[in-house]
């Protein structure tokens, strides 16, 4: 049953493995990364295809709090999977598309995939802070340009080690005043802690996930990021290391914070649920008005990462299991859906060298395969019915309405970004398809039709990593739009899992646990 | 088998899309020809009653209310998807000689799709199935509507921005009705919703709103009737006739569902009313009132064809709202009515136009001309067509603006009738404009070769002109399905046979009426026959009244006076800010890019950039406390 | 003006933070100094209860090191020395990744000839870092520091020959050493997971309390570590001194 | 003598004096610096909490009771210290290297706004 532990402890012994093969990038250490993507990948299907109970993987041999434990279930399970999907895709198009890179490339997104695993599946939080460091430095590393300026990832490199401190010093207060690293456990002290060190802890602890996941206004170093970033960083940032910050994020936000139940104040004067609502809320709808303003193609997909990072944190703080489902789906299908826009942004990108989707006009003609993709990508990231995000946007708009004023203005701010993020989104899609010929009919000829009219129009160069990572993700988005009924079962259990006051199926380590474990008659129990 | 009938209504076409994305040009626009054609025989074989509802759950359990796919043909259904699917049978069949090798927009399986889910949003007996079909309908609108040319795609973008607002509001009203009654089920949610209107439970109009929102912006009435002019006019031409006849009417089947059963179920005194009737309806009515006006006034002083009859359908679906908003049983049936008309008459004008630019490749009213001559099938088409959306006696159109204006002064609605009377006077002006520019008038040189449509097309236009004739005739026709959705609503019959309906203040035998005017025409036609020995006098001569038209340096080319055919008139409007709400749109959303823009770089810039993790954790601190 | 304000906001968050964290209920119950965690790896009694006297020389305690802190760092709580580790490794790499681009172009960093008294005594101190560092790190698990300090230690010598010598130990031998060491600690987690049933599980039973040989698996960890901390360091020096001299154009 | 306000108070001045160098300019060497400062000043704030008045050294140098309370401080704050140093280190490798990148793309260390030059490669 302890398989899960592979998924942290592979990545993590291919990574280091990898450099003995030498620093220049030969077949060998390509394929080398890439089967062990897929190896995991492979597992993860396989240990989905039966049922998955969920279950706590002890490590190092002490149960929680005193050791670290892993809590697998179906729904984290799949993240996992998705993550190993992802990377595997941005991998070989990285390889067949990108600019020659050295090996320290695939070590750092193996690194990555690890760092995902990790924090996905453990239950305690200095452990969960440091895969997040880990995932960040790896994530730091992969965005930085060759050429041009770094700004952006220096500034995204001071964000996350301020953010990092502050979550230091959030958990020292928590440690100090809970008396305990574990999840769960903490979740059962919170009621005794005293106001000042609750809402304090809670406050520095969220800092750093809510930079990770490019809430406003911590979000000032993604834009920059993803323009410079290689376009398959690009997907790995907005698809895997968003998604683990959410996921994680949800984790603390249930189990510690207890926010699961309710929106107003649960602790004391200080609201959780609210402040995280408020703030999601601002990001999801100046995030689509950002889009409608971006000339620049991966800038474009920046904020609508970010806009839709927005939308998920709101759904994490309302809380009650239809909105945590939503938060789910919409977590699985905007990572699904934005590496689409990604693949297609690199071929983009790669043929015209330039990042302005202006300058991408025409390029549809030459691959039509570009404008399908770009626009399946657009439906999921939007929630079009018959994909997966319809499902989450449905869910969530039922849990929100519940939830009184607050979750009925959310509605509506959901409803005004949905259709400024899908009106950005079609734009560019139409670029892509719009005849290049046709704007010299139209009298209006400008070098950009020339260079895309000079533009190799060779189908063939579309690479087979493309088409192979494309039509991988679009099965994942039509499975999962057509038939999802075991992600929905998946994520309810999860849902039902983690809120509440007694997760029942998480390892109770009631605080009983410092009692010398003797039985009736004095015997040692193991 | 019968049980089975519904869902492949709704999932066949789009299947059959699909496959036809892989066949070759003409085997394409037949099998979309032959599938619409099914599908009218098939309802018109199938009374309402008869059909067995189908429902199916969803693979989505555990999402509270259980989702499932519920089919059912209402008598309000049956007779939206009759009236749409003979229109469609025609205008494919129209479509599959129109696209030859050189016209050939490509677009048959989106169409194909299209029509699925349009039988799939009136078939829909759940609001998810309706929102499903609703929102795939109008992405597929976009896509065609956008399919070649890049403004035709940013007119495109204004309709699915709209319909997108709306659709979104639709999902949101039916989760909240749905939270409280537990079932996604259409009539369950009404039931609720009359509940709540009865008991004046504040959550009702918000609700309520929502749903309007989503209906008024598809169809196209006052705040929202600027993007028909946009997205009509761009479609591919043979397109454009379904759009404007029958995917705008998807609007008004909203209303019909959801305002009609709530306001005529809550009893009388639950709802403030204004002379008589629900303030929501009387709001409706000088809405609609307000959309007929600029409908008319946008279409008389346009120059594009299809821009002109774009903006007439607005007009029209204006009359069809003030009809609805009289709230009583002659206006519910009138609504119904005209929008019948509606479909017949305005198909026959898109359908005549795109002949001529399947002819000509003009589009422009002041570049055509003297068509008359050479196409004389098409000119009577268009003749009847405009005869009847006028509202002359002897066509259609006649019976329904007759009930029209019944309905109103049964209602002492005596300002909106005013209203409409304008439009519809209005309406003559451009549409006489229409019909002079494109047939009478100078026929110039460049269409010398021009000829008739081949015997396929003209078939439809020939099928349109006979509707024309028949309703005209003996509107029992159609009153007849009208009367079954009003039984259906518990309202009782308008009082009509095949050829008499009964208004409020009188009623027309419209058997006698069509027999005079029929009898006056052919009088007139047997003179113009018999009438001697006629000089053909070119165009030009009457004009310049025997002057030699060379020492004026005038050609029959520049005589054409159609380009800017009612300026003096255009002059007296001038005051009146005709494009407000277009200029009031884009002025939106240019505000809006500029503060996205303001957003995108502002965090961005670097003097914020050490500051912006204070904020967020102020920002953070201030929300959680701020309850 | 900025930095006026800069002072400000500043002292502004550490009053606040002093408030709140130093005075009233928080005060007592952030820095009561109650711990049962503490108190339970302090005593070893984390599985089982632990006898009654607890000193050098007792037998069989449930972890081996006598150093507290090494026994949390290694033992219980090991899986986070793994992602400690890989966040070093990560980082290297990343070094390298970032300055890829230039480095086939730039010269080694000692362009100016080292100094008369640096090359004397380099080879000298090294052998001094060596032999200590190597001491520290075996044994972490009874005194303070283990093989993070002990492997710093031997980073320093490697620099230490770098900057006097000019000849760096190849990037090929550290990347081996480096990639090695990080393997076996896997191998080590994967070898707790065969015999003791979980991942980082130490094997094999824990001697007398104090002497030398008391904790062979946690001496083994840390050895590991040391080799890989002081490759890590020297590459990372090394990655970070390749800054070719301004002087020379870059080549084209 | 309580040790206690003294080196919290320390550990909170070395927080802010990181913040001030945070704040104060957008030189990439000074935020390096300011970060290198806040996390030193945390880690002291974070084995400050393992404090226990009378604690000893938490390694076993002498035999004590395991029934009474425990004669040594909390170890598990100076575990977590160890790990957070190495991140610290980590981190502060990464920023030196983009730095470097820095200096070589703009002659400079001020790190002001993202260029919108045209150029991108992938």
């Amino acid at each position: 049953m302890s398989a899960a532990v592979a998924f942290i402890a592979a990545p993590l012994a291919a990574a280091f493995l990898l450099p003995l093969l030498g620093t220049r990038p030969t077949w060998g250490t390509r394929a080398a990364s890439l089967l062990t993507l897929g190896a995991l990948f492979a597992l993860g299907a396989w240990m989905l295809a039966g049922p998955v109970p969920p279950h706590v993987i002890v490590l190092g041999g002490w149960r929680a709090p005193f050791g670290i434990s892993l809590y697998v279930d179906a729904s984290s399970l799949m993240l996992v999977t998705l993550f190993e999907l992802l990377a595997l895709a941005a991998l070989w198009f990285q390889h067949q598309h990108g600019q020659e890179k050295p090996v320290s490339f695939d070590v750092l997104v193996l690194v990555l995939m690890a760092a995902g695993a990790g924090a996905v599946l453990t239950q305690d939080l200095f452990n969960l802070f440091v895969f997040l460091e880990i995932a960040t430095v790896a994530a730091l590393a992969l965005s930085a340009p060759q050429t041009g300026s770094p700004r952006g990832v220096i500034r995204y490199w001071l964000f996350s080690a301020v953010s990092g401190a502050a979550m230091l010093l959030g958990i020292a207060i928590l440690y100090s005043g809970a008396g305990t690293l574990n999840l769960v456990d903490l979740g059962a002290r919170w009621g005794r802690l005293a106001e000042p060190v609750r809402w304090l802890s809670g406050v520095l602890i969220l800092l750093g996930f809510l930079v990770k996941m490019e809430i406003m206004p911590f979000h000032g170093w993604a834009p920059a990021t993803y323009r410079r970033a290689p376009s398959s960083v690009g997907l790995l940032l907005s698809g895997v290391v968003t998604g683990l910050a959410a996921f994680s994020a949800w984790k603390f936000f249930a189990l510690v914070l207890r926010g699961g139940t309710s929106l107003p104040p649960v602790s004391g004067v200080f609201s959780f649920s609210q402040a995280l609502f408020g703030l999601g809320a601002l990001t999801l709808i100046l995030g689509a008005l950002a889009m409608l303003a971006e000339k620049d193609g991966k800038r474009l997909l920046a904020f609508s990462t970010i806009s839709q990072m927005g939308l998920v944190l709101m759904a994490l703080a309302l809380g009650n299991p239809r909105a945590v489902r939503g938060a789910l789906f919409l977590v699985f299908s905007h990572a699904l859906g934005k590496s689409l826009l990604f693949l297609v942004a690199g071929i983009a990108v790669s043929r015209t060298r330039r990042s302005e989707w202006g300058a991408w006009r025409g390029l549809g003609q030459s691959s039509r395969s570009l404008v399908w993709f770009w626009f399946l990508g657009t439906a999921t990231v939007v929630g079009l019915p018959l994909v997966p995000g319809f499902w989450g946007k449905l869910s969530f708009v039922g849990g929100a309405l519940g939830m009184g004023m607050w979750g009925k203005a959310g509605v509506a701010l959901l409803i005004a970004a949905t259709v400024a993020e899908s009106v950005a989104l079609l734009r560019v899609g139409h670029g892509l398809w719009e005849h290049a010929d046709l704007r010299k009919r139209s009298g209006d000829v400008d070098e950009t039709s020339a260079a895309a009219g000079a533009a190799p129009a060779c189908k063939a160069c579309a690479g087979v990593s493309y088409w192979a990572g494309a039509l991988a993700i679009s099965a994942g988005i039509l499975w999962m739009g057509l038939w999802p009924a075991t992600f929905t079962r998946a994520f309810a259990d999860t849902a039902a899992a983690y809120a509440g006051d007694q997760p029942v199926s998480v390892v109770r380590t009631s605080t009983d646990a410092f009692a010398p474990r003797r039985d009736g008659q004095g015997q040692v129990k193991p | 088998m019968t049980k089975y009938l519904l869902p492949a209504l709704v999932i066949l076409p789009p299947v059959l899309g699909l496959l036809a994305a892989f066949l070759p040009r003409l085997l394409r626009w037949l099998l979309l020809f032959l599938t619409a054609l099914a599908t009218a025989t098939v309802l018109v074989a199938v009374r309402p009653g008869e059909m067995m509802p189908f429902s199916a759950a969803l693979p989505v359990d555990a999402l509270g209310p259980a989702l499932g796919l519920h089919l059912a043909l209402t008598p309000t259904a049956w007779f939206f998807l009759v009236m749409s699917s003979l229109a469609t049978a025609s205008f494919t069949l129209f479509s599959l000689v129109f696209n030859d090798e050189r016209h050939d927009s490509g677009i048959a399986p989106l169409y194909l799709a299209l029509l699925g889910f349009g039988s799939g949003v009136f078939l829909a007996a759940d609001w998810i199935t309706f929102f499903v079909c609703w929102e795939l309908a109008s992405v597929l609108t976009l896509i065609i509507v956008g399919h070649r040319r890049g403004h035709a795609f940013s007119a495109g973008l204004w309709y699915f921005a709209l319909s997108a607002l709306g659709s979104l509001s639709l999902l949101a009203g039916a989760w909240w009705i749905a939270l409280h009654n537990g079932s996604f089920r259409i009539d369950d949610s009404l039931v609720t919703l009359t509940g709540w209107v009865a008991s004046g439970r504040a959550a009702a109009w918000p609700v309520l709103g929502l749903f309007s929102l989503a209906f008024l912006t598809k169809a196209a009435l006052f705040p929202f009737h600027m993007w028909p002019a946009f997205a009509h006019a761009e479609a591919p031409d043979d397109f454009s006739p379904f759009l404007s006849g029958v995917l705008i009417k998807y609007g008004i089947y909203g209303l019909f569902v959801v305002w009609v059963p709530v306001f005529f179920h809550t009893p009388e005194g639950a709802v403030r009313t204004i002379s008589g009737i629900p303030w929501p309806l009387y709001i409706l009515g000088w809405v609609s009132a307000l959309t007929a006006v600029v409908g008319t006034l946008m279409a008389i002083f346009t120059n594009d064809a299809k821009r002109l009859l774009a903006w007439s359908t607005v007009a029209n679906l204006g009359y069809i709202g003030t009809a609805l908003s009289a709230h009583s049983v002659l206006g519910t049936a009138a609504a119904l009515f005209h929008l019948a008309n509606h479909m017949v008459f305005k198909g026959a004008m898109f359908t005549t136009v795109a002949a001529v630019k399947w002819r000509t490749g003009e589009r422009e009213m002041h570049r055509m001309g003297g068509l008359a001559l050479r196409m004389p099938l098409t000119f009577m088409t268009f003749l009847l067509a405009i005869i009847a959306a006028a509202g002359i006696p002897p066509m259609s159109g006649f019976a329904s603006k007759w009930m029209i204006f019944q309905a109103l002064f049964e209602k002492q609605l005596v300002f909106q009738a005013t209203a409409l009377f304008f439009a519809s006077t209005g309406a003559f002006l451009y549409l006489y404009r229409a019909l002079h520019s494109i047939f009478l008038g100078q026929l110039s040189t460049r269409h010398e070769h021009v000829r008739e449509v081949p015997f396929l097309m003209a078939l439809p236009m020939v099928a349109f002109m006979l509707a024309l004739m028949a309703v005209g005739f003996a509107p029992g026709l159609i009153l007849k399905p009208v009367n079954w959705v009003l039984a259906s609503h518990g309202l009782d019959a308008v009082r009509s046979n095949w050829t008499i309906v009964v208004g409020a203040t009188a009623h027309i035998d419209f058997a006698t009426l069509f027999g005079v005017f029929g009898f006056a025409a052919a009088l007139v036609f047997l003179f113009f026959v018999l009438g001697g020995r006629r000089t053909k006098v070119p165009m030009m001569d009457n004009y310049t009244s025997g002057e030699d038209p060379a020492d004026w340096g005038l050609t029959p080319e520049r005589y054409q006076y159609a380009y800017a055919f009612y300026q003096p008139i255009r002059v007296l409007f001038s005051r009146i800010p005709l494009g407000a709400t277009e200029a009031l749109f884009a002025r939106v959303a240019r505000a809006l890019v500029r503060t996205g823009s303001l957003v995108a770089d502002g965090f961005a810039s670097a003097a914020f950039s050490t500051w912006s993790i204070l904020l967020g954790a102020a920002l953070l601190i201030l929300f959680g406390v701020l309850s | 003006m900025n930095k006026l304000l800069a002072v400000f906001v500043s002292a502004g968050v550490v009053a606040l933070l002093g408030v709140f964290l130093l005075t009233g209920p928080a005060r007592d119950q952030l820095f009561s100094g109650r711990s049962e965690l503490g108190d339970a790896f302090s005593r070893r009694d984390v599985r089982g209860p632990a006898p009654d006297q607890v000193g050098p020389g007792s037998r069989g305690l449930e972890s081996a090191p006598a150093n507290t802190v090494t026994a949390i760092v290694l033992d219980y709580r090991g899986f986070d020395t793994l992602g400690e580790v890989t966040v070093l490794f990560a980082a290297v790499a990343g070094a390298g990744l970032v300055l890829f681009a230039r480095r086939r172009r730039g010269q080694a960093v000692s362009a100016r000839r080292p100094s008369l008294i640096l090359t004397a005594a380099a080879p000298w101190v090294f052998l001094f870092l060596f032999v200590v560092g190597f001491a520290i790190a075996l044994h972490g698990h009874l005194t303070p520091g283990g093989g993070f300090p002990g492997g710093a230690l031997l980073a320093a010598g490697l620099v230490l020959l770098l900057s006097a010598t000019g000849r760096e130990p190849s990037a090929r031998r550290l990347h081996l050493l480096e990639g090695l060491a990080g393997f076996s600690f896997v191998a080590v987690g994967v070898a707790g997971l065969v015999w003791k049933g979980s991942f980082l599980a130490h094997f094999g039973d824990s001697g007398v309390l104090g002497d030398f040989w008391s904790a062979p698996v946690t001496m083994l960890l840390y050895l590991i570590i040391a080799l890989k901390v002081s490759a890590e360091l020297a590459n990372a020096v090394r990655t970070l001194a390749h800054v070719e001299d301004p002087t020379t154009k870059e080549a084209p | 003598m309580n040790v206690v306000p003294i080196v919290a108070i320390s550990a909170l001045l070395l927080f802010g004096i990181g913040l001030y160098g945070l704040w104060s300019g957008r030189n990439v060497l000074r935020w390096i610096l300011a970060v290198g400062l806040m996390e030193t000043g945390i880690n002291v704030f974070l084995v400050l909490t393992g404090w226990r008045p009378g604690g000893a050294v938490p390694i076993i140098t002498g035999a004590f009771s395991t029934r009474g309370p425990s004669p040594f401080i909390d170890p598990v704050p100076s575990a977590l210290v160890l790990t957070s140093i190495v991140i610290g280190l980590g981190t502060t490798t990464l920023a030196l290297a983009l730095a470097v990148l820095h200096a070589r793309a703009h002659g400079d260390l001020e790190c002001g706004d993202d260029p919108e030059n045209a150029e991108v490669l992938e």
